[in-house]
């Protein structure tokens, strides 16, 4: 097996759809001739052709509202949107079309796109390379959201993405791209959406985190473990639809949950999560849940990994709730 | 461009050479909505119904670009269109089933009266956003040809949406990609208050479709015939490969932006009076009365069908009970995933019923 | 003093800021020659001129952008989104921009604008015409979100909004524009943002809600009074920034929490006040903070009342939290 | 539209009989901007700079559209334009402590390098969405003229924005309003890898222009007095009530869309090179030599003076600490909500020094 990073696992997943299936079509600004300002697309231009692989105007409205169209025609459209913090001219075409065709028309039309998009910080981007938008995407009936946080996952879960017949929202950790290298199967092969993972089993906390959090999450767990706690850390790959179980299960078992993402904390994901545990498993909590994130402010630039909820960020928090 | 006259000749150099029955056809077409449209006015006025929007004026321009399509064509509605689902044939009983959001209502009460569609019919969803279908008969158009099908696609919008971010973004993309896209652009002079001289500073919106190099035409959209032809002319340059066009329809809104609106406050009674004498369907009874194809009697009888019909279809659907209560929780994705499954029997555990 | 309306209150509001300062300017779709087409910018345009209420051509992005440029030059607009489901198109000027002008300025430019736009159900108006996208924009970072309840509130918070120098999003419960009356001063006064406001004290349960809902939890709060259950009622009135004081001051009294709101459940605002109340109270939490909200689908028509967090579904919810 | 010719003499037709000193200044502006940029281009390489986004062969359609603006009116910038800030007598130091985001900068770090922004200049803000900018100018331009002050805004923006949904609703409005805008369309040919060919059908970006009924022209945009005197006569429409203009600003950009691109991967050497025959500096240089105005020696000794100014701001800019942390958490609102008191207090107490 071939070793890959995030950026050619998700290359790798793109082409093998592609071969798979003519109606799958890539397209946005950039991915053609460029192969995408992250070379993500690299190479699919010269295998599918211009015909597959669609450089566009510079339209986050077109490229979405095409897409939609695509996909009401059977396609499996793929849209990259150069970076998340892009996403917002195009936003009424998911928040008002793609996630609400299939019920406004009782499953007799649907749109099966995929939309990918850089998403995240700590690559020096400030304001607007940077942000997490996810809970906008979660709160949106209709639409699913996906966050893989390594090659393998990525390749699977984007696979498993293009395959399925909901609008996606795909968001791609660029902090990882390069960052992370790992055995990744040159086949097809699906992770199942809506399956959260747990890459290290504990008893004493319940860290939840995605994408390039993840890592910081692992390492804080890491360090505490010499403080004699145990933390079991969650990778929840899919984030909606939510795998709730995954994460109510090890709260009950551990009685603390602690939530890492670098979106702004205020209505971000983490209140989301933090209510739904304090509902499914309250007499199992022996601590306040916590949730370690992003501030709520914008984005910044000098400051970003003071901003970020990183490892120096994340090890207070589990301490606090271990020994509450 | 003009094709029957005022005197009710047609223009032999535009002349479409449909038969005289073809028509009558479309005239029936024409009187059969204005007739549902106006029962559906009053049943709103009897709030037996909570809303409609209706085409009183526009009907011309709607069942004549329905007609110029070919069967494989799809047609991507803005909200005013019923005309030319029902020119496809759509059942009028299931229009008006979702008028009343009952157990009929295909879409099982889920939208505002008349967001109709139909697969069937190669009809997409109505939805309220205004723009928002621009770009998908983009997409529409561009997956056809990937596809190698012998199809083009045909989107209403109206003189507003011109305004919007997704006409600039489609009209672009169907440019720059050559979908084979036609842009019917319903210019009834208004944006519900806000007339068009007021919505651009353009003499006329076929300036719009210079900024793409996009072909256009501006057509009477009250000469229903004049309809036909700019818009089979636009669906054979699309089908032979010669991308998109952007065809204005001229016509006039005779009735108000919908029933929650009050157009006196916005608009002269002179105006709308100038208008009525320009109504799309004296101007094709005119033509075909002269033609010895139809007449007084034959106009009395068919509009009594189609009273008696759209009568029927709304006792038919005043019977029906509303959709079943599951139904809000269904098709919001392909398989319905656990929260919705509590959800619903959360709801169904507290339904209002029981409380009061 | 005069009986009024929601409409004739936020109506009054409009023409006394426009008195005190030609600066605030009205804009937006059909609010001149129309008056809105709720009617509430009646008769702006016969006392203020054409010049000061501006019919817009059919453009969110157009109105929000336009109004974001003329708060950069010390104007103060108010802008009108016809319905808060058709501000998406416009949504990348309120989060990209408004929202952050002051902090990449650091502050030597600032936007002192004001959205205001009808949201909520109730009204027969399906899937496009009753949305309540508010946890959308108190996401964003830079932006205030005020929501008033009744006339007397919405004029003075709307004065407030007016004469704050950021970006407010207003939010008025269309739900309510009519159906309630009361006594409201003809003279400029103003309410405070961010503080909440107590409409029914009570001991047992804390019943959070604000704009059409509050009317729900009030009824619901009186018809379990028989119970013996006493609830106290807060009336947000402001959303972000929030007053967090008075709801955990209150949580702290009666150990138990329900959020009521119109907007899906998931990732809605009543998922950020639990778990804040979470964090700020846990041992005093006596049960698991309830939420009682929309359903997670896009807005229903002929069932909209099953689809609204009613009496009859916060009756229960106060019931099984008072009694847990 | 051109003004200087190959030669170097200028075509009387169009000369707008500027001084020979205020031509010199120009050309010194042009140069002292390119060599800032290549300045920093090198710092980025070497790794002291995070990002860089420059003007290469852009100089005179930025300085000489600046130029040709008075004092008193705005420039809403895309984000290449800091030449034209410089232009307008922004302190080089803080423009260099900013690309450092250090505790110089205006902004404490808070945004990428070259977001400038400076009240005092009528500068607004850089921000990295594309198309945002260009309501603002509308706004601006809207509110200068309710207030009755003599100020008209000029706008940049790239050939890539013409497609964006902020771009057709900043024209349209603009042309509805009759604001004082100037919409200054820096076509260099590119969005990032993307020619300007496949952007769009329409030959020419003027041709947007007329969707809107807007005035256009479209100019050499390396040919710096034909900026100045496009931009001018836009400048004189707009304050006379003539409202706004579209020009377009025909040049290259010569270097790669930012630090962070490759453009070998999607454009000949020889298209570059063959611009860079047309080399914006050579152009005007040639003629204030002719006018015996320029030599050199007096080149050598202005290139001179500008790389020490940019090399003390260097030196200068490396020895300042970061921002403050707390500047993190400020301007925000107008006052600082206690959330983010507190938010500010939590990181100060977890800050990474301590951890690790
Ligand atoms: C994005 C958006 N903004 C505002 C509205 C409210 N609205 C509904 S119809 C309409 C006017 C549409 O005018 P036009 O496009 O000319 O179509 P017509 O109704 O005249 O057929 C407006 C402003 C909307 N539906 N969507
Ligand atoms: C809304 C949005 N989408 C995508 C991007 C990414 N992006 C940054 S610059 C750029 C190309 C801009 O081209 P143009 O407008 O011609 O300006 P130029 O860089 O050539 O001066 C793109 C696509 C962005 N910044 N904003
Ligand atoms: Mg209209
Ligand atoms: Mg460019």
């Amino acid at each position: 097996m071939p070793e890959m990073n995030l950026v050619q696992a998700i290359q790798q997943g793109l082409a093998t759809a592609m071969r798979q299936d003519p109606d799958v079509v890539v397209m946005g600004e950039d991915v053609g001739r460029l192969g995408g300002v992250f070379r993500v697309t690299q190479g699919l231009r010269d295998e599918f052709g211009a015909g597959r692989v669609l450089d566009t105007p510079l339209s986050e409205t077109g490229i979405l509202g095409t897409a939609v169209g695509m996909a009401l025609h059977g396609m499996r459209p793929v849209s990259e949107i150069q970076f998340a913090d892009f996403i917002y001219p195009g936003f009424d075409q998911l928040v008002s079309e793609a996630s609400k065709y299939r019920y406004r028309t009782a499953g007799e039309f649907h749109v099966p796109m995929v939309v990918r998009t850089p998403y995240g910080g700590g690559i020096r981007g400030g304001q607007y390379h940077s942000q997490s938008p996810e809970s906008l995407f979660i709160h949106t009936a209709g639409l699913k959201v996906v966050c893989p946080s390594n090659p393998y996952d990525a390749k699977g879960l984007l696979l498993s993405a293009i395959h399925d017949d909901d609008p996606v929202v795909f968001f791609e950790p660029k902090r990882v791209y390069r960052a992370v290298k790992m055995d990744v199967p040159e086949e097809a092969y699906e992770i199942p959406l809506s399956e959260a993972k747990v890459v290290r089993p504990g008893a004493d906390v319940t860290c939840v985190a995605w994408g390039a959090m993840l890592y910081e999450a692992y390492a804080a767990a890491e360090s505490v473990s010499s403080e004699d706690i145990d933390v079991e850390v969650l990778d929840l790959r899919t984030l909606w639809p939510l795998d709730l179980d995954a994460i109510v299960q090890s709260v009950k078992k551990t009685g603390r949950l602690v939530v890492v993402h670098e979106a702004p904390k205020t209505c971000g994901y983490g209140g989301e999560l933090v209510a739904l545990v304090t509902e499914r498993a309250f007499l199992h909590l022996e601590a306040p849940p916590r949730r370690v994130t992003g501030w709520d402010t914008p984005f910044p630039l000098t400051h970003e990994h003071e901003y970020l909820p990183l490892q120096h960020r994340i090890v207070p928090a589990l301490r606090e709730t271990a020994r509450y | 461009m003009q094709v029957i006259r005022e005197d009710g000749t047609l223009d032999p150099g535009f002349d479409p050479g449909l038969s005289v029955d073809q028509v009558v056809a479309l005239y029936k077409a024409m009187v059969r909505t204005r007739i549902v449209d106006d029962r559906l006015e009053r049943l709103q006025r009897q709030g037996r119904i909570p809303f409609h929007v209706g085409s009183l004026g526009e009907e011309a321009a709607i069942v004549g670009a329905a007609a110029a399509l070919r069967e494989q064509d799809w047609i991507v509605p803005c909200y005013r269109e019923v005309g030319a689902l029902l020119w496809r044939g759509y059942p009028l009983q299931q229009y008006v089933d979702h008028m009343y959001g009952n157990a009929g209502d295909p879409i099982h009460g889920r939208q505002m009266p008349d967001h109709t569609f139909s697969l069937a019919h190669r009809y997409l969803s109505v939805s309220a956003p205004i723009g928002t279908q621009i770009p998908h008969a983009v997409g529409l158009g561009w997956a056809a040809r990937h596809k190698g099908l012998d199809e083009c696609v045909g989107v209403f919008f109206g003189d507003g949406a011109t305004s919007s971010n997704d006409f600039h973004a489609a009209m672009n993309f169907a440019a720059v990609y050559e979908t084979p896209t036609l842009f019917l652009c319903r210019n009834n002079g208004y944006a519900i208050s806000l007339p068009v001289e007021e919505q651009t500073a353009a003499r006329s919106l076929t300036d719009k479709a210079g900024a793409y190099r996009m072909p256009a035409s501006k057509v009477d959209g009250n000469d229903v015939l004049a309809v036909w032809q700019a818009v089979r002319d636009a669906m054979k340059r699309a089908t032979g490969g010669g991308g998109p066009t952007f065809v204005e329809l001229m016509t006039y809104r005779l009735g108000g932006h919908s029933t929650s609106d009050d157009p006196r406050i916005y608009r002269s009674e002179d105006e709308v009076e100038s208008w009525r004498r320009a109504d799309p369907l004296d101007r094709v009874r005119k033509h075909i009365d002269q033609q010895g194809a139809w007449d007084d009697t034959l106009d009395a009888d068919w509009r009594a069908v189609c009273d008696e019909e759209i009568r029927a279809c709304v006792r038919a659907a005043e019977e029906k009970p509303p959709p079943a209560l599951d139904t809000m929780f269904g098709d919001v994705y392909a398989e319905q995933p656990a929260h919705l499954r509590e959800q619903q029997a959360d709801c169904e555990l507290t339904r209002r019923g029981e409380e009061g």
